[in-house]
């Protein structure tokens, strides 16, 4: 499968990798108000470093994403499991949202949330399980 | 927020556990160290669960801060709080063994945060209140078993595993199917709630979705005739990791058929329940022949499971007698749960001797160990009684789990059930001392390139090994001989579970979806 | 009295420190555990004389007269728990949720045996540590042996039924321990097995019949269900439970008591060390269940079944015992087999129930605990010294062995029942009792005096027999016991001759409270023991006869079994044959059918069980419980033309994949299912859905992309019946789907307080914005409302992320065992 | 729409449950991705359909676009089980792929050596 590169799927992936990973992004952000969130947000990154793979090896790939994916997705559990603790401290429930909308220069109000930093664990999980699962079946392909 | 926290955290510590060992996966040091660190915290904590819910009744908490029905909402009855202490003993146990069992390359593979997920799984179904976050849990359970079982990469353990997940998987779209039909007919996810809309209302349409849970949970408990991915597969993975199946896995289907035919579906038991009662003998009878043709310890130890699974849907089937007097039927619950305790420790204890006894002499086959009563008689006596607790031979907790199932079974006049029970005692012992006849009576066997091994004294990481072994002997003892508070507590417990009520209100359904946090303006779109 | 039990279990996980101080004489040392108590039992022989269980029984009925009755229970608490004292000696709460409870039940007969076990127990310590000297188990041994005994102490002392069983099935297990004590041979191992199967499967039935007696009196105490057999037995005998119950605990007591067709365990059980041997089938083990029947008679005995199973299923067993210790050779042998007699023999005398038969079962009970010991502890002895236990071999002993033949002699007279010997007082009043029995007279007497003369014959032969005529060659040379091998026997068949001469002493000391205790009524001076009834009496005459021909079978010993194992086809497809075939045959040959047959290694037919299991339960469910009420299928097909065109393309993608030859047409086809799917969720207002579905399909297609196409082309391997009976199920699967799916499409039964009967999910579009503040509902409750289930969800794609990663990279060197 | 999707949904399942039963180990895992989405789509259908009402509020309303809404909660549900669904059949897919290398024949027939016992040959 690996086989076929070709010089337009080269040059495609490299174009479109950092839209889509951009897009992705957008895809997390506005998950919350518009169709998107962690998951759809994780599988289109997760799709676009497939991509990647496909385009040129494991080794390109494993450079391009710097961490292992198991570092992607341990960071992600503990981000999505520490996203509750704030609520507990507080001494509201488990996972209890709570928001905060500081005012930043150039970008006006910003809502933050524990459900995005919750969202943005999910994200990070669903990367790196994916990837995990690819990069292992496409090393031992090799 | 005490004690609702403590409720949280059996699910938790576990969680916050495995993530931090992803995190520190090249490090098996660091992963030891939470891997004791956090299944002790689960054990104390879940100590501590369960003494609050003794004292202070049902402690829940809910999640998101939304009220049920509309959020998911963990609940500790003491049934739900004694189970979450057996996972902590479990988790517990088994870390320290593993300690000396597990191999780097385990832990490099994920061993410790599989195992933490485990715990999370189990106790998060056991703690639930929630259908269809119950399902998430069984999957996480059953996905961290999948790659439990199949954590060494050994030819054994892919076959054992096809089935295993094959059959699992069927199991869970049952499942899926049956959650979906609920909400489609109740508009509720919230178990409390179903039960007291089911209660409402007396449709006929219930006895067929309870079907539907009856089939998915006793595939999971491994009840007949479902259970083929237990014999197929139990016995491939280390014996750490079977020694926590068979602890906890099936457990979890019997807990959710407590649950659910207690709280949820009690329309219809003379058809229901009585179903379970003659699965449950024709488990236990099926179960302890498949032991018994067996002639590997860890098979036996394995299919074996099946026939305990059997006292226990026995204990719960006996509620299917119309005119079941309360008390009895509360003993007939309190002697299931009392079984699915002490079947949990014995067990798991037993899979834990068979992997020291791998260890010296290096078989699992009965025909090749031999000599262990001479050579080492610590062992055997730690072995032994846990087999005679197993087989329900007094004065060990076996003794008097069997002895309130099968009280209630005779005070029901359920007699045939209790035939079953009894040959099903006898035929436990029989299988039981026939590993102690070949493994522990009979001369060492020269011919195993082992022998040596078992004249020599023990290594210290054989004593770590013996450390957990002596815990779970000593808690079958204590179980035994001074059993009066636990089966306070068992008793107690099938009050609560009898009485539905007390569980629904104290889950405290609320009808319009409100939030704690409501100082915030609805701005909505930003 | 509670802590003299227990501390047998103390002393015995002790055992093994004292034996490496002590060494050689820890024998000794321990026995001054059961002399202590022994000495400490005879103590309460003055309070037992003293109950009048009459008195105390009428009043603790009290209770149940102030249950009825209504009048102020308080005024008779006291004297109510003041009778009850009397008998009851200590009590500990054990498990009172299960009504166990540990209460120590002291009256004649419990006393009686006590007394038995720790005197004998104590000689026995002693002589096993003689007797077992050098070897490098010892200590294994006084183990067993101290539990054994505490728990025979527990089990004739407790006062609750389950208590009682407790010890009964402690037992169970020392013994097997103590069975299996030379475990290395395989031949033994096989003994200890069986008699630990037989007296365990017993006592299920037994500990089930317990508890059809405590439902049957409403208690767990022996001491009230007693006072109910007393005051009002047609309370128990005419229950409808009674006969099962009788049936159960009899099981237990038969199996336990080696009755036919029980016995065969019993000889086999001397595979033990011959201290063992004396101990447990002389005077404890063996008599447990003898003491049982005995303890209950007073409650269970109907009049009617009681007195005609037990003296029929005595004699038998007392016949056969007696038979078969002719025919046998070794001296264990037929010790063993006369033991089996002694038992029959007491099973008869409870069952006949008069009280001249409760005389007779006290003496009786006393003289063989004496004499039996005795010839088991001298054929230790003669074992030990000579090498050999061959009866047909020892000869001419007296002059090596002069006290060791003193003993045998002593014991093999009582044994045959001679003046002046407590055995003549036992034989004399079992005759009687026989002579007079309410039913079955004829036939216990015709067995009794058969018995008697082949017991007298057995008892020469024992007794006389190894010690008289010519030296004969061993294969050790004789020489006399050690002084600790010979204290036991030399006092104990002392005994038997001096309670011959003290036997008005003996009566009041002690006999006479056992008789009340199993009779039930009376106050121990009714019931005095006389051995002389003068040249008239029958049972005189009988045993007169019986000496007679006694000593004529004993001359043409050689000769009868010669005649006797002509037989031995017959002998050879007994009870045990049964027994064997069942257990070595018969279940592994069950066992391994049901297991080839359920557990058969194809994954297609657990599949085929398990969703038929579905389909047939929840089939039948639907059929009996939804038909018979509500038989409505309403529906109406509410669809337009590209809903068809959308479920078109699905289902014949899903048809192309099901039967497709072409692994890539398969997945392919698998993908555009998933697509369609996708389209669904998108066309029914579900995006986040659709698009999610979307990309898990490209990924799932991308996995079998990279997976499958290293596997082979698809072949067809099933042959066309077995793909005929796949659709079948997968039709029936399929059809129970939809018809649920069309039936709980009518249903709501939705909480009416929730929005007006709306389901939860419509608190969940309320609350999204200003609760929590989030405009795509679904995505409001994955990440805010239902936090939980997407946390557990991630974990789930991160362990099998894990799993993958290590079923590709980790293959575990160390090689186990493939056992195929 | 329901009841047709009943229909659709019940022959999913047989055809699942056909593909289960096949001897190929391939052909297994593609029937057990049919049976998990047609577990999906049955709890889609028990929910009840709705189109073109997708449950989304527009900017500065609390209220859905339109109402009655399609119900959001069993989206919900969906959503999970798809990803959990995919999780375990990545795991099943690689699982029987290692089950392929190591018996070395597509058959399942050949996977019978953990239930079977020399002793009982």
């Amino acid at each position: 499968m690996i086989e076929a590169r070709s010089l337009i799927l080269h040059t495609a992936t490299r174009f479109l990798l950092p839209l889509q990973l951009l897009f992705s992004l957008f895809l997390l952000l506005r998950g919350h108000n518009e169709p998107g969130g962690g998951f759809i947000a994780g599988l289109v990154a997760a799709g676009a470093i497939c991509l990647y793979l496909f385009a040129f090896d494991i080794e390109r790939t494993r450079e391009l994403i710097r961490f292992s994916p198991h570092d992607l997705f341990g960071v992600g559990l503990f981000l999505a499991c520490l996203s509750g603790v704030p609520a507990l401290l507080l001494g509201y429930p488990y996972f209890t949202a709570l928001w905060w909308r500081p005012e930043f220069p150039f970008f006006g109000e910003v809502a933050l949330s524990t459900p995005l930093l919750f969202d943005i664990g999910v994200y990070l999980t669903v990367i790196g399980s994916v990837l995990a699962i690819v990069l292992a079946l496409a090393e031992a392909e090799e | 927020m005490f004690p609702e926290i403590l409720v949280l955290l059996p699910v938790f510590l576990p969680m916050t556990a495995a993530a931090l060992s992803v995190v520190m996966w090249r490090s098996p040091l660091a992963q030891r160290v939470i891997g004791v660190v956090g299944t002790t915290a689960l054990l104390a904590f879940g100590i501590i669960l369960l003494l609050q819910t003794w004292e202070n009744g049902i402690i829940t908490m809910e999640m998101s801060g939304f009220a049920a029905p509309f959020g998911i909402v963990l609940v500790s009855d003491l049934l739900s709080a004694m189970m979450v202490v057996m996972t902590g003993i479990m988790g517990f146990t088994v870390v320290i063994y593993s300690l000396a069992t597990a191999g780097e390359d385990y832990e490099r593979f994920g061993y410790y945060p599989l195992m933490h997920l485990l715990h999370a799984g189990v106790a998060g179904a056991f703690l639930t209140g929630d259908i269809f976050n119950l399902y998430v849990w069984f999957e996480v359970m059953l996905v961290a078993s999948f790659a439990l079982l199949i954590l060494g990469g050994k030819r054994a353990q892919m076959e054992g595993a096809v089935k295993y997940v094959t059959i699992n998987l069927v199991s869970s779209m049952i499942l899926l199917t049956a959650i979906g039909l609920t909400y489609g007919v109740v508009g509720s996810l919230n178990m409390a709630h179903i039960a007291e809309v089911f209660q409402e209302v007396d449709s006929p349409i219930i006895t067929v979705i309870a079907m539907m849970y009856m089939v998915a949970f006793a595939i999971k408990a491994g009840s007949f005739p479902l259970f083929f991915w237990l014999p197929a597969s139990y016995h491939t993975p280390p014996v750490a990791v079977s020694a926590l199946f068979a602890g906890l896995l099936t457990k979890v289907g019997a807990y959710a058929l407590f649950r659910f035919f207690t709280l949820i579906f009690t329309q219809d038991v003379e058809f229901t329940h009585n179903i379970l009662l003659w699965a449950g003998a024709i488990t236990m009878i099926t179960g302890v022949l498949g032991a018994a043709a067996q002639f590997e310890f860890r098979r036996i130890l394995s299919i074996h499971i099946i026939s305990q699974i059997g006292y226990m849907l026995m204990a719960l089937g006996l509620l299917a007698s119309p005119d079941i007097p309360d008390e009895v039927a509360q003993l007939a619950i309190a002697g299931g749960i009392f079984y699915i305790i002490h079947n949990i420790i014995v067990k798991t204890n037993l899979f834990l001797v068979s992997g020291v006894v791998y260890r010296v002499l290096g078989s699992y086959h009965l025909k090749k160990l031999g000599g262990i009563y001479r050579h080492k008689p610590f062992l055997a006596l730690l072995f032994f009684i846990s087999a005679l607790s197993l087989a329900g031979l007094p004065p060990l907790s076996g003794f008097f789990a069997k002895f309130a199932v099968i009280r209630a079974g005779l005070e029901a006049m359920e007699w045939y059930v209790v035939v079953f029970a009894l040959v099903t005692g006898l035929l436990t012992l029989y299988s039981m001392v026939k590993i102690w006849m070949y493994a522990f009576w009979s001369p060492a066997p020269e011919d195993n390139p082992q022998v040596h091994k078992l004249k020599e004294p023990d290594d210290a990481d054989t004593w770590v090994m013996y450390t957990p072994i002596i815990l779970l002997t000593i808690a079958t003892v204590v179980l035994g001989v001074y059993g009066e508070p636990f089966f306070e507590l068992t008793l107690a417990a099938a009050e609560q579970l009898l009485d539905p009520q007390v569980y629904i209100d104290a889950v405290g359904l609320e009808y319009v979806i409100d939030h704690p946090i409501e100082d915030i303006e609805p701005t909505g779109g930003q | 009295m509670l802590y003299a039990v227990l501390s047998g279990f103390v002393l015995a996980i002790l055992a093994p420190w004292i034996f490496q101080a002590a060494k050689e004489k820890t024998g000794w040392f321990l026995a001054i555990l059961p002399a202590s108590l022994a000495v400490y039992f005879s103590t309460f022989l003055a309070d037992v004389r003293e109950l009048n269980l009459e008195e105390i029984y009428t009043g603790l009925d009290l209770r149940a007269v102030a249950g009825e009755g209504g009048f102020a229970w308080a005024d008779h608490a006291d004297k109510v728990a003041a009778l009850r004292d009397q008998l009851v000696q200590h009590e500990y709460a054990w498990i009172p949720s299960l009504d166990v409870s540990l209460t120590m039940h002291l009256d004649g007969l419990s006393l009686l045996f006590a007394l038995l076990i720790t005197c004998i127990g104590t000689f026995i310590l002693i002589y096993g540590g003689g007797y077992l000297k050098g070897d490098r188990d010892i200590p294994r041994f006084y183990v067993f042996l101290l539990a054994f005994l505490a728990s025979m102490l527990g089990l004739v002392l407790s006062d609750n039924l389950i208590a009682m069983f407790v010890f009964w099935e402690l037992t169970s297990i020392t013994s097997f321990m103590l069975i299996g004590y030379y475990h290395d041979n395989e031949k033994y191992r096989k003994c200890a097995h069986q008699s630990m199967m037989v007296t365990v499967g017993g006592g299920l039935a037994m500990f089930a019949g317990l508890i059809l007696l405590a439902m049957i009196t409403g208690s767990y105490s022996l001491t009230e269900i007693l006072a109910i057999g007393y005051n009002n037995p047609e309370a128990i005998t005419e229950h409808p439970l009674y006969v099962p119950m009788l049936i159960l605990i009899l099981a237990g007591c038969f199996t336990k008591s080696a009755q036919v067709p029980f016995h065969f365990w019993l000889p086999n059980a001397m595979a033990g060390p011959t201290p063992v041997s004396a101990f447990l089938h002389s005077a404890t083990m063996v008599k447990a269940g003898v003491y049982l029947m005995a303890r209950l008679q007073p409650a269970l005995n109907d009049g009617y079944i009681w007195m005609i199973v037990l003296p029929v299923v005595g004699a038998i067993t007392m016949f056969t015992g007696m038979y078969f210790a002719l025919r046998s050779g070794g001296y264990k042998q037929v010790l063993a087999y006369s033991t089996i007699m002694a038992l029959g023999v007491l099973t008869m005398l409870v069952g006949i129930g008069t009280e001249y038969a409760m005389k007779a079962f006290a003496v009786f009970l006393l003289a063989h605990a004496m004499y039996k010991a005795t010839l088991f502890m001298v054929a230790g002895i003669v074992d030990h010294e000579t090498g050999t236990k061959d009866l047909t071999v020892l000869r001419g002993l007296r002059t090596k062995m002069p006290v060791t033949f003193y003993a045998a002699i002593l014991a093999a007279l009582s044994l045959g029942g001679f003046i002046p010997f407590f055995g003549f007082v036992g034989k004399e009043l079992m005759f009687g009792a026989v002579l007079d029995a309410n039913y079955v007279s004829a036939f216990v007497v015709a067995l009794a005096m058969a018995t008697a003369i082949m017991g007298v014959a057995v008892a020469f032969i024992l007794g006389l027999r190894p010690f008289l005529g010519e030296l004969n060659e061993t294969p050790k040379a004789p020489h006399e016991a050690p002084l600790s091998m010979l204290l036991g026997p030399v006092v104990l068949s002392t005994m038997g001759l001096v309670t011959f001469f003290a036997l008005s002493l003996v009566d009041e000391g002690i006999l006479q409270s056992v008789i009340t205790a199993v009779y039930g009524v009376g106050a121990p001076g009714d019931f005095e023991i006389q051995w002389w009834h003068g040249f008239t009496d029958p049972a005189l005459i009988m045993s007169v006869v019986s000496i007679i021909l006694g000593v004529v079978v004993y001359l043409k010993w050689d000769q009868i079994r010669e005649w006797m194992n002509k037989l031995e086809p017959v002998y050879d497809h007994g009870p045990e044959w049964v027994y064997n075939k069942a257990m070595y045959r018969g279940l592994p040959l069950v066992a391994n059918r049901q297991t080839r047959f359920i557990q058969n290694g194809y994954l297609r037919n657990y599949i085929i069980t398990i969703l038929m299991t579905l389909v047939v339960f929840v089939g039948y469910a639907f059929v009996t419980r939804y038909m018979a009420e509500d038989p409505s299928f309403a529906f109406t097909l509410d669809i337009e033309f590209y809903h068809v065109l959308v479920v078109g393309v699905m289902l014949g993608a899903a048809l192309f994949a099901a039967t497709t030859p072409s692994r890539l047409g398969a997945v392919a086809s698998t993908g555009v299912v998933g697509f369609t799917v996708a389209l669904i969720y998108i066309l029914f207002s579900a995006p986040d859905l659709g698009i999610t579905q979307m990309l898990v399909e490209t990924l799932t297609v991308i996995l079998l992309v990279l997976v499958l196409f290293r596997l082979p082309e698809f072949v067809t391997l099933s042959s066309r019946g077995e793909r005929i009976r796949d659709i079948i199920v997968a039709l029936l699967v399929g059809a129970l789907i939809t018809v649920l799916l069309l039936v709980t499409g009518q249903y709501e039964f939705h909480d009416p307080n929730i929005y007006g009967g709306a389901s939860i999910s419509q608190g969940h579009i309320d609350g999204s914005v200003p609760l929590a503040h989030g405009r795509n509902i679904v995505n409001v409750i994955l990440v805010d409302y239902r936090t939980l289930d997407t946390l557990g969800e991630i974990f789930v794609l991160a362990l099998a992320a894990m799993g993958v990663y290590a079923m590709v990279k980790f293959r575990a060197t160390d090689d186990e065992e493939v056992e195929l | 729409m329901e009841p047709l999707m009943a229909f659709v949904v019940g022959a999913l399942f047989a055809a699942a449950v056909y593909m289960i039963l096949r001897r190929s180990i391939v052909k297994l895992v593609i029937g057990l991705i049919l049976l998990s989405n047609a577990a999906n789509l049955a709890i889609f259908t028990a929910a009840g359909m709705r189109e073109g009402a997708p449950p989304l509020i527009p900017a500065g309303s609390t209220e859905p676009m339109v109402t009655p809404v399609a119900d959001p909660l069993p989206q919900a549900l969906i959503l999970t089980a798809i990803v959990i669904a995919f999780g375990v059949l990545a795991f099943a897919v690689v699982l029987i792929h290692r089950a392929y290398e190591i018996v070395g024949v597509d058959d399942l027939d050949e996977l019978r050596t953990t239930d079977l016992t020399k002793e009982l040959d």
